[in-house]
């Protein structure tokens, strides 16, 4: 194959594999004839979105931006959580049971609650999309600070640089390509994060959309929902991966770019 | 010579690890360097001369003995420093040129002048790597120059903030011999301009008699130092002088000392 | 006598109104009929309808209002009720004195906070119509029921929907004194709906005898509660160590009055429906639920495999 | 402060910032009156898992085996599919938008299906705790593969290593602290599956246990249940945590112990 | 030299990068090696020296031109080769033991022997860690050496499985004289007994001398091979032979062309 066709083949990969789990889906709900309200074929679930596209579109935007809110407020305070468990064993033995312990429990659990201290709407949804999220961003921070060589901190250290300029001139360019992969994690909670709060309470959103039609035993809008979580999913995914291929190229050097 | 030292160590030693793991890398070392000095440190290789560095700039704390900088005692790393690693650490996501600029982001006068002066920083960072037979790679990254080209990196980013204190550990191994005596020139020369205080490690006798103004030559693990040998040829000298039969001499008597070492 | 294994799911977890098929599973009633019964607590009727439907299990405990629109919905497939429970339905509406409801007609242009799977909240157009209200006048909200009643005592909602035996239970956990609360049943104001019943999956409805077996254990565990409403808590605490028992058994009192030991109940026996009141509950909640066509009676309820009516006979 | 005052004081900090953190919560719940059924004080959560811990520790029993159970798989399969997508820039294209899509689908959307198809009881709930925890370790293992230095490649390619050996013999093992890192992402992702999938069907385990608490109102028993996961997870961080040690003395060399 | 040479370059050229960024490290290399032959190459630092290396093993592809191993094209990295890469490629969590073990995991016949045979294979890299000074250092990390000591791990690690083909890039750069001069004996020693073909990128003339049959020497970026000088110095060649006038000559020679570079 030469350069070119590997490219190409590349950029068609993701819609292969789409293409044959999406038929595979198909034939399988044909051949075992299961019913559409446990399993609608993607079919019938595409016949509901372009019907109702304009529905789902203004649900969508709801979850969109209030995932945005807590996937950003996810980075910016896992980065920092992140480097002040990196940067200290002290902050580190100190926190780390308890952050596990904290995510270790169902947030459906601490929901309400929110809810009943935030009220109902956007607001809960973006600090449950938060909270979810920030774990994997710290984790990988975290690690990345503490296996720094410690040539490179020697370097620092007789520079007299202080922590934090350790922190950001070799703990985060270094562990970047990780970063980057805890955000891939990160993004997909904070979309859990915000359809779950939506389907606790309130109106808005796809959560709720989805609540809705399963409580009217609408399982082909329920899966036109998820197909739309999953579609956004994909879009942010894609653009985090824009900015990726830029950052950490120096990661991959020598490899086929990705 | 009768000022204060800059640096003084005081029957210094280190060991590495614990318990059983404990092995001492230098032992019982006594010396001191006088501000403006010129210190070349030669001995067999994992004799200590890597772990004297770090204690000299307070790296690494001393397992006994002390270490003094203008008199006072050393227990963090001392500010003012440049120093060359042995095994480079230039950072793979900067280029070159950031590379070498990182002094500027971190060290105190300058950090602060960067953003407004950028231009004039960048301008010196060039010109440092034309001097060492770097123009034009400030773009590249560090994985795509040779390893001689990124040792003379390394050894620049020692340079560019000119720092009081210089230390450079092994800093033209990977060169070729004409490179080499060319930086020896480019480094006298920033010597003669500047007079830094200076510890360089080298297994090349002739680099540390052309540079230095005492050489000092350790004994194997755990090292000592086990001669102390000034250099009072005159300056500058020149690749000229490496053929004179005095520096000849005291290459040779450095030579045999260390070869007692090997017996 | 062989066993045979019938799977059966609760709509709702281990509560005291449930207490009977605890009971019934714990003394050997099953048994007794040849049943090897597993049973497993559920997420709602909807989801026990469909859990029936796909054959996951045999036997279900749901309202018949879901089974309706399943049913509407998937005409050629459709589930059987074949043992009502739930002769009045728990469903109503609740609201505290302080919000100044004091009739139906005053939820018009009010807030109404329920999770949209609510039994009652999905009649509550249906209501509405009964008793001459706009049901669009009213705006919902959503809530899980964690936070139904906290959100009306907090006064985010102005009302909920709810089986009152939760809701009035909970209002008072919830430190609510009894006379604030204001509740208007939907079976008191003309609503002639059903409310849960024992639902059979087609593949056990070719099984007559094994269905019949089961309601006469069931009925007969029943009736032991009725008798007896402790025992059925005690059952449930086998099932569920942790329970409040004082509040199971206020529960499990307040449903055996008011939807189960009804005049039609202590005259016809349990089970059983009036064919008539049926085929008209079933035309309310088509509309209510807004169902393409209301199906017919005997597409959700047969009496076939209901035994005897003097086993049937619950009341103490 | 000495070596060995250190270690002592790093031992003591987890129960430190546990202990201010409960006074804290304690306090404020005295301060601001809330009532138990909305947020129970600790020392009230306290006393019914004194008063009820055989209870709890049944229940939790259940819900561990679960959790080990879908965890262990996860690692297992997360490895394999991390090395898949690490190795092959067109594995890589293909599968990773449609992980991201499935990951950011809420399970709980999911989990009724697998039960109709699992049956109700431990199967489910082990499938659900390891389908929700294993992307965390595929992208870091991937990561560590595709960030793989180019001299390290050509070491290994020059000994005629084959694609697995450059895997396990560099790949693996240069990852090894983001390894550790996603699995303490995941383990808590492998608790909330298995919870998730408790309180959507089945009567076993701490979610069954929590949701018919919360059914009726019980605050300090739900947060009883909260407790115990938070704890079963600390536990199993901690057991993770020793062989991380182990594993990965290496690449925090020179840094304080942890 | 009848014989079909071993390895065969054919006006090889390499380039890194693309379009603006594209850069011909290596211009128009053609040369060949025997089988047994002991080759080295040296050149100004950044010359392509490493490049070629690579290139000879097929671990880059060439710009243009062919590399012919046995007569036949490479296309991918050629198996049986040992190389020791110019900055140490150690495995930090590996022992130096387990590091310097890596080719006997992976390399054909001893794979499959390893399980059953650990101990003597061990006993092999302790005699090899010996044989270079590092005896007692099989159980410390690469982190817990000294620069030289990591450097001769990376060379032990080429030796250790007894490849016919051995890539040396700049083995002995970190070392002291003595210590380097002792090596040369012993890699002497292991070349007559096995007979391996042998590349050595060097800096040091008279090692490249004292060890090779053949010397190339490279012009500055981009490297072409300006000068090809077989050494027919008889062996064994010792510590003595290098003081020979014979030998002093043609390091001249080799010094005055490589001076022509650097004009
Ligand atoms: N981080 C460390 N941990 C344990 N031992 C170490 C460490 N660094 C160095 N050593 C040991 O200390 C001794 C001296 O090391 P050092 O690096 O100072 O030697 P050196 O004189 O610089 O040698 P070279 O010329 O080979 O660079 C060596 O025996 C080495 O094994
Ligand atoms: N990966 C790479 N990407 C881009 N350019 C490279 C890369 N590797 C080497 N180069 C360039 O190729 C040229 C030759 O490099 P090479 O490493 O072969 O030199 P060398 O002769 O080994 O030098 P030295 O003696 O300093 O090690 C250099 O100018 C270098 O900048
Ligand atoms: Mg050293
Ligand atoms: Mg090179």
């Amino acid at each position: 194959m030469t350069g070119r066709q590997r490219r190409l083949l590349r950029l068609a990969m993701p819609w292969l594999t789409l293409a044959v789990l999406l038929i595979g889906w198909e034939l399988a709900c044909l051949a075992f004839v299961v019913p559409e309200i446990i399993l609608p074929r993607p079919s019938r679930i595409m016949e509901v979105i372009v019907q109702r596209w304009d529905i789902l579109l203004r649900f969508c935007l709801e979850t969109l931006w209030t995932t945005l809110a807590g996937f950003v407020m996810a980075i910016a305070f896992g980065l920092l959580l992140g480097l002040a468990v990196g940067a200290s064993p002290f902050v580190y033995s100190g926190l780390y049971p308890l952050l596990i312990a904290f995510n270790a429990i169902p947030k459906v659990a601490i929901v309400p609650i929110l809810m009943i201290w935030l009220g109902i709407g956007a607001l809960p949804a973006v600090v449950t999309a938060f909270v979810i999220s920030f774990f994997p961003i710290v984790v990988n921070v975290a690690t990345g600070l503490a296996t720094i060589e410690p040539e490179m901190r020697d370097l620092m250290r007789s520079l007299g640089a202080s922590q934090w300029e350790t922190l950001t001139k070799v703990g985060i360019p270094r562990a970047m390509p990780y970063l980057f992969a805890s955000l891939k994690v990160s993004v997909t909670l904070a979309f859990v994060g915000s359809v779950l709060s939506e389907t606790v309470g309130g109106n808005r959103g796809i959560g709720f959309l989805m609540l809705s039609a399963s409580a009217r035993n609408d399982s082909a809008t329920t899966f036109a929902g998820l197909f739309a979580i999953a579609l956004m999913g994909i879009g942010v995914y894609a653009a985090c991966a824009l900015v990726e291929q830029r950052m950490t190229r120096w990661a991959v050097r020598g490899q086929p770019s990705r | 010579m009768a000022s204060e030292p800059l640096v003084e160590l005081r029957n210094v030693s280190l060991a590495y690890g614990e318990g059983r793991e404990r092995m001492v890398a230098l032992g019982d070392a006594t010396l001191s360097i006088e501000k403006g000095e010129f210190v070349a440190v030669v001995g067999p290789s994992g004799c200590g001369k890597s772990t004297l560095m770090k204690l000299v700039t307070g790296l690494l704390p001393p397992s006994t003995g002390t270490v003094l900088v203008h008199g006072r005692e050393v227990t963090a790393p001392i500010p003012g420093v440049g120093m060359a690693f042995q095994n480079s650490t230039l950072m793979p996501w900067r280029t070159t040129r950031d590379n070498i600029m990182l002094p500027f982001e971190v060290v105190a006068p300058h950090k602060h002048r960067l953003r407004r002066h950028r231009a004039e920083y960048e301008a010196k960072a060039e010109a440092l790597l034309a001097s060492v037979g770097l123009a034009g790679f400030g773009d590249k990254y560090p994985w795509q120059l040779s390893g001689g080209m990124q040792q003379r990196c390394n050894v620049c980013r020692a340079l560019i903030h000119e720092p009081e204190i210089l230390m450079l550990d092994e800093p033209f191994g990977a060169l070729d011999a004409f490179t080499r005596e060319e930086l020896w020139g480019v480094m006298q020369k920033l010597w003669l301009e500047r007079r830094f205080t200076a510890v360089l490690v080298t297994h090349d006798l002739r680099e540390a008699v052309y540079l230095a103004d005492t050489v000092y030559v350790m004994s194997r693990r755990p090292g000592r130092i086990v001669k102390r040998r000034t250099i009072d040829l005159p300056r500058p000298r020149t690749l000229d002088t490496t053929f004179e039969p005095g520096f000849v001499e005291i290459v040779h008597e450095l030579r045999e000392r260390i070869q007692m070492e090997h017996a | 006598k062989a066993q045979t294994p019938v799977k059966f799911t609760l709509d709702w977890v281990f509560q005291g109104p449930t207490s009977p098929f605890i009971l019934a599973l714990d003394k050997g009633y099953y048994k007794e009929e040849g049943l090897d019964v597993t049973m497993d607590p559920g997420q709602g009727s909807a989801g026990a309808v469909q859990r029936v439907a796909t054959g996951a299990y045999d036997i279900g405990f749901a309202d018949v209002n879901s089974l309706i629109e399943y049913n509407a919905k998937n005409p050629g497939k459709e589930i059987l009720a074949v043992f009502i429970a739930y002769d009045f339905p728990p469903f109503g509406v609740h609201t505290l004195k302080k919000n100044g409801i004091e009739k139906p007609a005053d939820l018009a242009g009010k807030k109404l906070g329920a999770p949209v799977f609510d039994a009652s909240f999905r009649l509550f157009p249906a209501f509405a119509k009964k008793v001459g209200l706009d049901p669009k006048s009213v705006e919902h909200v959503n809530l899980t029921p964690q936070l139904r009643e906290q959100s009306l005592v907090q006064g985010t909602v102005d009302f909920i929907s709810g089986h009152y035996f939760s809701s009035i239970l909970d209002l008072k956990a919830r430190g609510v004194p009894a006379e604030e609360i204001v509740s208007f049943n939907y079976s008191d104001y003309g609503m002639d709906v059903y409310g849960n019943g024992i639902i059979s999956s087609p593949a056990m409805a070719a099984k007559p005898e094994v269905v019949t077996a089961f309601l006469r254990a069931t009925a007969k565990a029943w009736k032991e509660v009725a008798a007896n409403p402790q025992a059925g808590i005690d059952a449930v605490k086998t099932r569920d160590p942790l329970i409040d028992e004082a509040l199971e058994l206020e529960r499990l009192k307040l449903s055996l009055d008011m939807n189960v030991l009804t005049p039609f109940v202590k005259a016809n026996g349990m089970g059983n429906v009036d064919p008539e009141r049926f085929a008209r509950s079933i035309t309310d909640v088509s509309e209510a639920f807004g169902l393409p066509s209301a199906p017919a009676p005997d597409k959700v309820f047969s009496d076939k495999y209901l035994p005897p009516k003097e086993q049937r006979m619950v009341a103490p």
